[in-house]
């Protein structure tokens, strides 16, 4: 009795999507490197770099694993531990003080 | 295997969804820990290696930031061979996939290249914290590449003999997830180790 | 309540001796979720005892002072031995031989979701546990304590095989708990049968689901830790090496990041038993059902936010006691939900005094003395007194023991119908129960107070003129008695499985599905999926469906054939594991040759044939 | 003093009795404090107890009475299926949570008082631990001892741990609470003994083999004394022109002692083990698990891995005059 598999993966992006994604993910990383070679940014290269870093991490996750569109099932089931995984780094950080190194 | 599987049991899904799409996110989940746990031990060590050399004396960004362009365009191809996949399109299919494969391979190899490197400079596992922690770490990381690789060489495989079909695009799907997993880590990666020295 | 007493095609003639027909071999290339739990139940017992005996082992060095029965060495073998085969090789796999047995009866599903994986998950358990133990033959077994603190585990304090026999083992134990948890997170999320929703899914299917969510989340940690430790062993890293900067806190932190999470993993699946024991024998709902279902997720979701109030006094500095002391003391809420709840149950039943229920209502008591004792040191300046000491020692075994043990007890009396199709002895089983409960107490009340007296743990021996020694004579007293508990039980095991009464489907009139066919079960569980239409489904207030009985008129359903190519690869992996230890590469490349194997033979054998 | 719930120190002691009669005297007892510090704790432990305790008192007799009231009566009605009541389950979250919150405040209060260093004027000891013993330095009085710890009454101490090898934690349970003592790490515990007396300490980390016989001894006595005491440990080492001393200070490095202890005035001059220059004067040897008599140090001395395992003290084979040569010796050296 096997259900019709609704397929929640039917909204996929084209090929055109895909291609502009990857070359804003080339742009970005250009950005990275640029920004770290400028020195006017030293004082506010750790912000940059992490924000640069976790829009890189987003579009490959919602575009490239779909996950913009695909079910909610996959989504909590990635970002749970996701969450529990920064949660728990962010709480060693602060406690062996490496954001104020 | 699935189909296999599905119909030998007469499976019955709750959600609509595919059992093994369901095993790679939450085995992704899992691999977030893992992930997670070295980028602790690399971080809490940072800056606390007594001997050098230092991260500062060895790491290349232009270089490396050539192999991460690398994986994030083999991220592209790995897309794009799904889609193919799913259009029924097999010879693209087959490479788009080898393409993946291939850049996976050629990232592989600067990491071979930049860790024989560090080795020539004097740093090993044993040297100093940051080499334990960047072995560790990367290699790790690369160990996933690795994996990635052989994976994707199956598939190429199977799809030259025949044996993997429009039928089985989600195979090739649950593969990319694993794929881009292993990318997403590198571009953490990449920022932690190299961009914030 | 009108409760279904009488299932239409239901009886003791149809119980399906065919479930466990077969020699070794069938047993070695079983995927079947039913063989594979009663393996899992086996094989956690034989190690339970094996944990037990080292426990008495303890005890009996430490029933007088000064004592001269056991020397240190082999002591600390016994207590960390103990401690690593009751965490993973008893208690664990008991939880996951229920998971198994269960949870697809449940749900209303013919297997798991990854049959084979899972039969895999057994074996890398079993052969990893026999590995772990194989260390008593070669050279002592692991003897740096189940927490293994680093830089006591490093090669310059522990030189030989010992530490990394429990590395290794416990890497290897973690491969299989992964494995088998993606594995019920799948079956539970994909192959509940028509009808039940997440919020109609019984409290055992639920705290199973939890756990799964806890062990592929909580695992990584331990495994990244015991990398960096085999690692600074085989390899020479620095990592715990504080002459190089390294941090032996690191470790503390590793180990219990995964470490408490863990005390859940070990104690969600108790819970979740007794609120299926508790509603059946009270013969009504569980009450707040929802309640009992956030405070588990709740408990799970704090536990990885209290980890360092196991290193309270380790001088983390005030702000980070003050964020884990509250953090603690706040999973006593949820805790306390639970209980409520349980009670609330009970208020207004109409109890059923059998076994499953004498060892559910032990539980409850015995936990909230854990309960309690742990909200004295969750509060970080009291720890500082009671860590290290019997006071811990009290506590754990009153939530492990008191807890854990207790509820899966109740839950092997509660199934052990539905596994074997038999009843057992009631006589025995409240035998067991008085005789558990009383030595119980008299092993582990005392040690409340010799903590609080100043007596550490981990000590071989202690000193007469502390004022330790009547206390230890009554716990180890207690202790001996506790392990005479346990032959009642077996006696009633073995009596049960020759001659004891046949169970019939429902012998309980539980509400769940696993008792809405025959005892044991065919292979296929039901030959036509059920459909529920509320929660306690074989109760009839909530059939606003019908639960379709064992209709022979349907043809058995196809079942996944066996396979010895999981077998094949949980061999290899322990071959890897053990040319890791002796560091022979040839050996390492005949495991990983099996594992390329097992897993080839794996991706391309259809799973029926 | 602090004020005391009288009901619960004697439902503490009755519990202890009526358990323990069996036991007692207890003189490592946490419940028995003897210090600022520790009185901070077992302030804050009755507290939690006395709530501990109505908890049990409430929870456990709820489901006694429901046992008892429930239970099946033969021909009784079917229960009444109740499925939940929102404002029941409200109310069992907050009432644990409102003891919660009255646990917690001296909790958090209990923290910033006792986990901060030591404030005013203290005498600072620095001690470390050893597979298994503990060595006690005075650095503002140039004084090093093992395993015995004198200090005056009344006067903060300043305990400043480290470790010469794994991790092992300092517990004197009358004085305090336990502090870790780790390689790599500094920490620190302080207290002010309130009372003159000998407490007992021993190391509460499992720290191998010989874990359980690594204790130390803690001598609280009045200023005066704690002077006069300081006075003979600056001292160097009783030197006299007896011929058994000249020949004892010969068999010591004979035997090889000099290669790890440290005699002052004398040639010894090691540093990996006890300093031994007033070791006579100690109560007790061997990290403090043997009385300091003539018998147990010739046993200590013969047969150290005996009376400790693992002990990492290396004698070599030594002939009997010379063994009670080096005994007299070092009792001599008060």
């Amino acid at each position: 009795m096997t259900q019709p598999h609704e397929h929640a993966e039917h909204a996929h992006p084209s090929n055109r999507t895909y291609i502009l994604v990857a070359a804003i993910l080339g742009v970005i990383t250009a950005v990275e490197v640029g920004v770290f070679y400028l020195d006017a940014l030293k004082p506010v290269l750790v912000p940059i770099l992490l924000a640069l870093s976790a829009a890189k991490f987003t579009m490959v996750v919602g575009f490239f694993m779909h996950l913009k569109f695909d079910s909610k099932l996959y989504r909590a089931l990635f970002v749970g531990p996701l969450v529990v995984a920064i949660a728990v780094m962010m709480a060693m950080f602060l406690l062996y003080g490496v954001f104020s190194a | 295997m699935s189909q296999t599987d599905a119909a030998a049991m007469e499976m019955h899904s709750a959600t609509g969804l595919p059992n093994r799409k369901i095993l790679m996110w939450a085995f992704i989940g899992s691999e977030c820990m893992l992930f997670g746990s070295l980028i602790i031990v690399y971080m809490v060590y940072r800056g606390k290696s007594l001997v050098g050399p230092y991260p500062a004396d060895l790491l290349n960004i232009p270089f490396i930031t050539v192999t991460t362009f690398v994986l994030l365009m083999s991220s592209l191809m790995m897309v794009l061979a799904l889609s193919a996949v799913q259009r029924g399109d097999m010879k693209w299919g087959k490479i788009w996939l080898f393409m993946t494969a291939l850049l996976g391979m050629v990232f592989l190899g600067g990491q071979v290249y930049e860790f024989s490197h560090f080795v020539h400079e004097g740093l090993t596992l044993k040297t100093n914290l940051f080499g334990g922690s960047f072995f560790l770490l990367t290699g790790t990381h690369g160990a996933h590449v690795a994996v990635g690789v052989i994976w994707l060489m199956s598939l190429v495989f199977m799809a030259q003999r025949g044996r993997l079909t429009q039928a089985n695009a989600e195979t090739v799907e649950i593969a990319g997830l694993y794929w881009h997993f292993v990318d997403v880590v590198w571009i953490v990666l990449f920022t932690l180790i190299y961009l914030l020295v | 309540m009108a409760v279904r007493s009488e299932s239409p095609a239901a009886s003791a003639s149809h119980a399906h001796e065919g479930t466990y027909a077969g020699g070794l071999l069938s047993w070695i290339t079983t995927v079947d979720h039913k063989r594979i739990g009663v393996m899992y139940g086996v094989s956690a017992f034989f190690f339970f005892l094996v944990g037990g005996l080292e426990a008495l082992l303890i005890r009996l060095q430490l029933g007088s002072a000064e004592n001269t029965l056991i020397d240190p060495d082999l002591y600390n073998q016994l207590f960390t031995m103990h401690g690593t085969t009751m965490v993973f090789l008893a208690i664990m796999p008991l939880s996951a031989a229920f998971f198994n047995f269960i949870v697809p009866l449940q749900i209303g599903a013919r297997d798991v979701a990854f049959p084979r994986l899972n039969a895999f998950s057994f074996w890398v358990f079993f052969l990893g546990a026999l590995f772990m133990n194989a260390s008593f033959l070669f050279g002592g077994a692991p003897d740096a304590g189940w927490f293994g603190y680093a830089n006591l585990t490093s090669t310059q304090y522990s030189p030989g095989m010992r530490v990394d026999f429990w590395v290794i083992g416990l890497l290897v134990l973690g491969v299989s708990s992964i494995a088998a948890a993606l594995n019920f997170i799948v079956t539970i999320i994909n192959l509940r049968c028509e009808g039940m929703t997440l919020m109609r899914m019984p409290l055992f299917t639920w705290m199973t689901l939890i756990t799964s969510f806890l062990l592929v989340m909580a695992f990584p940690a331990i495994t990244v830790g015991l990398v960096l430790l085999m690692f600074d062993r085989m390899f020479g890293t620095l990592f715990f090496n504080p002459m190089a900067g390294g941090d032996v806190l690191l470790w503390q932190h590793l180990f219990w990041i995964f470490g408490h999470p863990e005390v859940y993993i070990l104690l969600l699946p108790g819970l979740g038993i007794v609120s299926e024991v508790i509603p059946v024998f009270s013969r009504k709902p569980l009450f707040g059902y929802a309640f009992v279902v956030y405070s588990g997720i709740l408990i799970a979701f704090l536990g990885f936010g209290v980890w360092a109030h196991h290193m309270f006094a380790v001088g983390l500095g005030p702000v980070a006691n003050t964020v884990f002391s509250a953090t603690t003391m706040l999973i006593a809420i949820p805790t306390g939900v639970k209980i409520f709840n349980w009670i609330a149950t009970l208020w207004g039943g109409s109890l059923r005094l059998r076994t499953p229920l004498y060892f559910a209502l032990g539980f409850i008591a015995m936990f909230i003395i854990g309960g309690l004792s742990g909200v004295m040191h969750a509060s970080a300046p009291t720890d500082l007194q009671q860590t290290d000491t019997y006071f811990i020692v009290a506590h754990i075994h009153y939530v492990l023991f008191g807890g854990v043990m207790f509820a899966l007890f109740a839950g092997m009396y509660y199934w052990f119908p539905k596994i074997t199709g038999r009843m057992m002895s009631e006589r025995l089983g409240k035998a067991h129960f008085w005789m558990m409960i009383i030595s119980f107490n008299l092993t582990f009340f005392p040690q409340h107070f010799l903590g609080l007296h100043g007596m550490p743990r981990r000590t071989f021996t202690y000193e007469s003129g502390l004022g330790f020694e009547a206390m230890n004579l009554m716990s180890t007293v207690g202790a001996m008695l506790l392990g005479a508990s346990m032959l009642i039980f077996i006696w009633n095991v073995l009596g049960t499985l020759r001659k004891g009464a046949p169970a019939g489907d429902n012998p309980w009139e539980g509400s769940t599905l696993e008792w809405s066919i025959a005892s044991p079960p065919p292979h296929y569980n039901f030959r036509v999926l059920p459909v529920v239409g509320g929660r306690d489904p074989l109760w009839a207030e909530d059939l606003t469906k019908a639960v379709p009985g064992d209709d022979p008129s349907t043809p058995e359903p196809h079942m996944p054939g066996p396979s010895y190519f999981p077998f094949a690869t949980a061999v290899g992996i322990v071959v890897m594991a053990g040319g890791g230890l002796t560091l022979t590469l040839p050996v390492v490349l005949v495991g990983v040759a099996l594992v390329l194997f097992g897993i080839y033979g794996w991706a391309f054998q259809p799973l029926e044939h | 003093m602090p004020r005391r719930t009288p009901w619960i120190v004697a439902l503490l002691t009755l519990a202890t009795i009526s358990l323990g009669a069996c036991g007692g005297p207890f003189p490592q007892s946490a419940l028995d404090p003897a210090s600022d510090f520790a009185w901070k704790l077992q302030d804050l432990f009755e507290g939690i107890f006395f709530w501990a305790v109505v908890v049990f008192v409430l929870v456990e007799g709820a489901l006694i009475v429901a046992i008892l009231r429930f239970r099946e009566r033969p021909g009784g009605p079917e229960p009444k299926a109740t499925h939940g009541n929102t404002l029941l389950e409200i109310s069992w979250t907050l009432a644990p949570a409102i003891i919660l919150v009255l646990i917690a405040i001296p909790t958090i209060k209990t923290i910033w008082d006792v986990d901060r260093p030591a404030r005013g004027e203290s005498l600072v000891v620095e001690a470390v631990g050893h597979q298994w013993w503990w060595e006690f330095r005075y650095p503002d009085l140039g004084i090093v001892t093992a395993n015995e710890l004198h200090i005056p009454v009344g006067q903060q101490i300043d305990v400043r741990l480290t470790s010469a090898d794994v991790i092992h934690s300092f517990w004197f349970p009358r004085l305090g609470g336990k502090r870790d003592v780790i390689p790599g790490h500094e920490t620190q515990i302080w207290f002010t003994a309130d009372s003159a007396g000998l407490y007992l300490g021993q190391c509460a980390e499992f720290c191998g083999l010989s874990h359980a016989l690594m204790k130390m001894e803690l001598v609280a006595e009045s200023p005066a004394d704690f002077e006069a005491w300081v006075e003979g440990q600056l001292a160097d080492a009783v030197v006299t022109d007896s011929v058994s001393f000249a020949e004892g200070t010969q068999a010591f490095m004979r035997g090889g002692c000099i290669a790890c202890h440290k005699i002052r005035g004398t040639v010894a001059q090691g540093v990996i083990g006890p300093d031994l220059t007033h070791v006579g004067s100690r109560r007790r040897i061997a990290g403090g698990i043997l009385d300091n008599t003539p018998e147990n140090m010739e046993r200590w001395i013969r047969d150290s891995r005996g009376v400790k395992p693992g002990s990492l003290m290396i004698v070599p084979e030594l002939d009997d005059e010379t063994v009670s040569r080096i005994v007299e010796y070092l009792q001599g050296l008060k």
